[in-house]
C-alpha cells in the first residue's frame, strides 16, 4: 500500500518537476502554458490520489469521507485549470503577443 | 512515511522557487500570470501534505479546496483585464472578431 | 511547526514581498501580491494556526487579487517613480 | 425576482429564438407568473437540489439531525439561486443517459492525457528541445452543436497532446495553438467523435 | 527621497526586531499569555459552550465584543466605499452599444441619440466589449453552484472545523464576483442588486448585535447566550453553541454583501455600468 502511496507521490513530483523546467526553458509564453497546463494538472492529479489513498490507512467513514473530498479537489481542478490556461491564451491573444516561430531568438 | 511526506514538502517548495523565476522577471505580465497560477497549483498539494504530516488532514482539505476555488477567480480576474483593457475593441466592434 | 518546511516557505515569503514592491508594473505587482498571499497562507498553516490560514486563503488568494486587478483596471497601469 | 438570460440559454434554443421559432422558450425569459414555466422551473430546483445534497454529505460528515437539517436549508438556499446556472434550459429528458455515456468517456480522456504529458514531458527535458518544437496555430471547424459538447471538447484539447484551445466561437470553429507538428495534424480526429459520442450527437 | 525611505525601514525594522528580544520564548509554559487565559479556554471551552474549535468559541462567545466591532468596521468599509465612489449624477457614456436578439446585430447609439429603453428586444453590451467566450462562462455556470454550497459549508461548520462567518462569506461573495467575470457586471447586478446589498450589509451586523441585546433584554450580560436558552428551549450550554452559529451567520451575511458591495463599486468606478 506504501509503495503504491509513494509511486503515485513521485510521479506526481516528477510531473511537477517538468511543469517548474518547462516554464524556465520554453522560448516564449504560448509554448510555456504547454508544461503549465497539463504536467501541472496531471501533477495535482497524481499527487492527490496518492494521497487519498494514505488517508485510507485507518478505513472509517470520517477518512473515507476526507478521501473523497480530496477527489473532489482534483475534479475541482481539472474543470478550472484548462479554463484557466485558455483564459491566460486569451489574454494573451487580446494583449498582442506573436507566436514564436521557428528559427527565432526566445524570449 | 513522515519523512517521506516531509522531504516531498520541501521538494515542492523548492519547485516553487524554481517557478519564482517567472513571476519575478517575466517579460511580460502575461507570463507572470503563468508562474502564479502554477505556484497556485502546487501550494495545493503542499496543503495537503501539511495535513498529512500534522495528522489531521480534515481541517487542511477544506483550506486546500476553498484554495483550488479561488485561485482560479484570481487568474480569470487578472486576464479578464486584457480582455477588456487592451481588447480590439474597436475591431469587434465591426464584425471582424 | 516543521521547522524545515518553515524556513524554505519563509524565504520564498521574503523573496515575493520583495518583488511585489520591486515590480514596476501595476498588475504585476498585483499577481505577485497574489503569490506573496499564496506563501503567507502556506506559513499560517505551517505554523498550526489554521483559522488564520483559512482567511488567508479566501480573502488573499480571492478578494484582495481582485480589488487590485478592479482597482488597477480603473487607473493607469504603471507607477510614476 | 429573477431575470433568465437569454444568453445562458444553449445554442440550440438561440437558434430558435433567431429563426423565430420561439415554442417553450417563451422568448428566452419564461415568466415566473406563467403557470407552465413554474413546472418547469420546479424541474431544475429539484435536480439541482439533489445534487447539492449529494455534494453536502461528501463535504459535511457529520450525520447528525441538526447539520443535516441546516444541511437542507443551505441546499435549498443555492438550488433557488442558482438552479438556472447549472440547468439553463428546463428540458432535462435524457439527461442521466447522457451522463453515463460521458462517465465511459473519461477513462478514455485519462489515457489520452497521460500520454500527451509524457511526450510534453520528453520535450521539456530534451536538451535541444528548441530545434524539436515548431510551434503553430491550427485553425478548424468541429460538427459539435450543444454548448456543452463544445466546451468538453475544448478543455480536452487543452488537456491533451501538446495543443491549447485559443479560442472557440460557438458555431464551433476553433483556433488552436500545437506545440509540435506531431501533435496538431491530428485534430479533430477520435476526440470529436468520442465526444459526439458522449452526448449523443452522432 | 527613495534613500530617506530606506533608512525610515530599515530603521523600524531594526527596532521591531530589537522588540522581539523582550518577547517570552516560543511556547513558553511560563509566559503571561499561557499562565491565565490560554489553559482557561483550552479546560474549559468543551464543557462550557459545547464547541470543538477553540478559537471559533474564543472568537464569537468570549471575546464577541471584538468580533462584533470587527463586522461593523467591514461594514463600515463597505459604506465608506460606497460614498467615495458611487456617482448618482446620471452621467451617460458617449456611446452606449446594444445588442439586438433576435438577429444579433450591434449598433452604437451616440450621445444624445435615441435609446431603446426597456425593450426587450435589445440588450446592453460593454463599451469596451469582449465576445462571446464560451468556455469561461460554461465552466463559470456549472462551479457557482458548488462554490456557493461551500461558502454555506464554511459558516455551518464553524464549530467543527476551521472557518466560520468571515471565510464563508468571502466565499460566498466570490461567487457572485465569478458571475460577474465571467459574463458581465450587469447580470451580476442583476441577481444581486445594489438595494439588496446595501440592505443585507447592515442587516448582518444587526443580527449579531439584535442576539447581545436579546440576552440583554433576557436578564444576563450583553452577548451571554446562555439567556438564550429559554428562546430556544434548550439548555444553557447548547444555548451557547446555538448562539455562536447565529452569530456567525450575521457575520457571513454582512461580509458577503460588503465584499460584493465594495466590488461592485470599485469595478465600475461608481456607475455600476460596466464593470470588469
Amino acid at each position: 500500500m506504501d509503495i503504491i502511496v509513494c509511486l503515485l507521490l513521485f510521479a506526481g513530483l516528477f510531473f511537477f518537476t517538468g511543469g517548474a523546467v518547462g516554464i524556465l526553458r520554453f522560448p516564449d509564453f504560448y509554448s510555456r502554458l504547454h508544461p503549465a497546463g497539463k504536467l501541472d494538472t496531471l501533477g495535482l492529479l497524481l499527487a492527490l490520489i496518492g494521497l487519498a489513498l494514505f488517508n485510507l490507512h485507518h478505513f472509517s467513514l470520517g477518512t473515507l469521507l476526507t478521501s473523497l473530498k480530496i477527489i473532489l479537489i482534483a475534479v475541482f481542478v481539472f474543470l478550472a485549470s484548462p479554463t484557466a490556461t485558455h483564459a491566460i491564451v486569451d489574454a494573451g491573444v487580446r494583449a498582442g503577443l506573436a507566436p514564436w516561430t521557428k528559427g527565432e531568438k526566445r524570449r | 512515511m513522515d519523512n517521506v511526506f516531509l522531504y516531498s514538502g520541501l521538494y515542492l517548495a523548492f519547485l516553487m522557487l524554481l517557478s519564482l523565476y517567472r513571476p519575478l522577471f517575466g517579460p511580460t505580465v502575461v507570463d507572470r500570470m503563468i508562474g502564479v497560477n502554477a505556484i497556485g497549483s502546487k501550494t495545493t498539494v503542499l496543503l495537503i501534505l501539511i495535513g498529512l504530516i500534522f495528522h489531521r488532514v480534515e481541517m487542511f482539505v477544506d483550506i486546500a479546496l476553498a484554495y483550488a476555488m479561488l485561485n482560479f477567480l484570481a487568474v480569470l480576474a487578472a486576464s479578464r483585464y486584457f480582455q477588456k483593457r487592451k481588447g480590439l475593441y474597436d475591431e469587434a466592434l465591426f464584425g471582424k472578431d | 511547526m516543521i521547522w524545515q518546511l518553515d524556513l524554505a516557505i519563509l524565504t520564498l515569503v521574503v523573496i515575493a514581498g520583495i518583488g511585489a514592491i520591486t515590480v514596476k508594473d501595476l498588475l504585476g505587482a498585483a499577481i505577485l501580491f497574489g503569490a506573496y498571499s499564496f506563501m503567507m497562507c502556506l506559513l499560517w498553516s505551517i505554523m498550526g494556526a489554521v483559522d488564520v490560514s483559512f482567511t488567508e486563503a479566501t480573502v488573499g488568494a480571492g478578494a484582495s487579487t481582485v480589488f487590485f486587478v478592479a482597482a488597477v483596471f480603473r487607473t493607469t497601469r504603471r507607477t510614476k517613480d | 425576482m429573477w431575470k433568465r438570460e437569454s444568453h445562458l440559454l444553449d445554442k440550440k434554443e438561440q437558434k430558435n429564438l433567431r429563426t423565430g421559432d420561439l415554442g417553450n422558450s417563451n422568448k428566452g425569459r419564461p415568466a415566473i407568473e406563467n403557470p407552465q414555466s413554474r413546472r418547469l422551473f420546479f424541474y431544475p430546483f429539484f435536480l439541482t437540489f439533489i445534487i447539492m445534497c449529494g455534494t453536502w454529505v461528501v463535504l459535511s460528515g457529520k450525520f447528525d439531525p441538526f447539520h443535516l437539517s441546516l444541511g437542507l436549508i443551505s441546499c435549498g438556499i443555492v438550488a433557488y439561486l442558482s438552479c438556472d446556472l447549472l440547468f439553463p434550459s428546463p428540458k432535462i429528458r435524457g439527461l442521466l443517459g447522457q451522463w453515463a455515456r460521458f462517465a465511459r468517456y473519461i477513462p478514455w480522456l485519462m489515457c489520452e492525457i497521460i500520454k500527451a504529458n509524457l511526450h510534453v514531458t520528453y520535450l521539456v527535458f530534451h536538451p535541444r528541445m528548441m530545434e524539436l518544437i515548431d510551434p503553430k496555430i491550427v485553425k478548424f471547424r468541429s460538427k459539435l452543436e450543444s454548448d456543452l459538447a463544445l466546451v468538453t471538447f475544448a478543455n480536452s484539447i487543452t488537456l491533451t497532446p501538446g495543443t491549447i484551445t485559443v479560442s472557440v466561437s460557438i458555431d464551433g470553429d476553433f483556433k488552436v495553438h500545437a506545440i509540435d507538428k506531431a501533435s496538431g495534424d491530428p485534430l479533430p480526429g477520435a476526440m470529436e467523435a468520442n465526444i459526439a459520442k458522449a452526448f449523443g450527437e452522432v | 527621497m527613495k534613500i530617506i525611505g530606506l533608512i525610515v525601514a530599515v530603521l523600524t525594522g531594526a527596532l521591531l526586531i530589537y522588540g522581539t528580544v523582550d518577547f517570552p520564548g516560543w511556547a513558553d509554559p511560563a509566559s503571561p499569555a499561557s499562565t491565565h487565559l490560554s489553559p482557561h479556554f483550552i479546560e474549559k471551552t468543551m464543557e462550557e459552550t459545547s464547541v470543538p474549535n477553540i478559537v471559533t468559541a474564543v472568537l464569537a462567545d468570549y471575546r464577541s465584543y471584538d468580533t462584533m466591532f470587527e463586522t461593523t468596521v467591514i461594514f463600515s468599509g463597505g459604506v465608506a466605499c460606497f460614498i467615495l465612489l458611487r456617482i448618482f449624477r446620471r452621467k451617460e457614456p458617449s456611446d452606449r452599444l446594444y445588442r439586438h436578439v433576435l438577429t444579433g446585430a450591434t449598433i452604437r447609439v451616440k450621445e444624445g441619440g435615441k435609446i431603446p429603453l426597456d425593450s426587450d428586444d435589445f440588450e446592453r453590451i460593454d463599451t469596451l466589449w469582449t465576445p462571446h467566450d464560451l468556455i469561461i462562462k460554461t465552466v463559470c455556470r456549472l462551479l457557482i453552484p458548488f462554490i456557493q454550497l461551500f461558502g454555506l459549508y464554511v459558516i455551518a461548520h464553524g464549530h467543527h472545523s476551521p472557518g466560520g462567518g468571515f471565510q464563508g462569506g468571502v466565499i460566498l461573495g466570490a461567487s457572485i464576483m465569478l458571475l460577474a467575470i465571467s459574463q458581465d457586471l450587469r447580470t451580476a447586478v442583476q441577481r444581486m442588486r445594489e438595494k439588496v446589498d446595501a440592505l443585507l450589509s447592515p442587516t448582518g451586523v444587526f443580527i449579531y448585535a439584535g442576539t447581545g441585546a436579546l440576552c440583554l433584554l433576557l436578564g444576563l450580560n450583553f452577548m451571554d447566550y446562555s439567556a438564550l436558552a429559554s428562546v430556544l428551549y434548550v439548555d444553557p450550554v447548547t444555548a451557547r453553541s446555538h448562539g455562536i452559529l447565529i452569530v456567525e451567520i450575521g457575520v457571513g451575511i454582512a461580509v458577503m454583501a460588503t465584499i460584493i458591495w465594495i466590488y461592485n463599486n470599485l469595478s465600475s468606478a461608481g456607475k455600476y455600468d460596466e464593470g470588469l
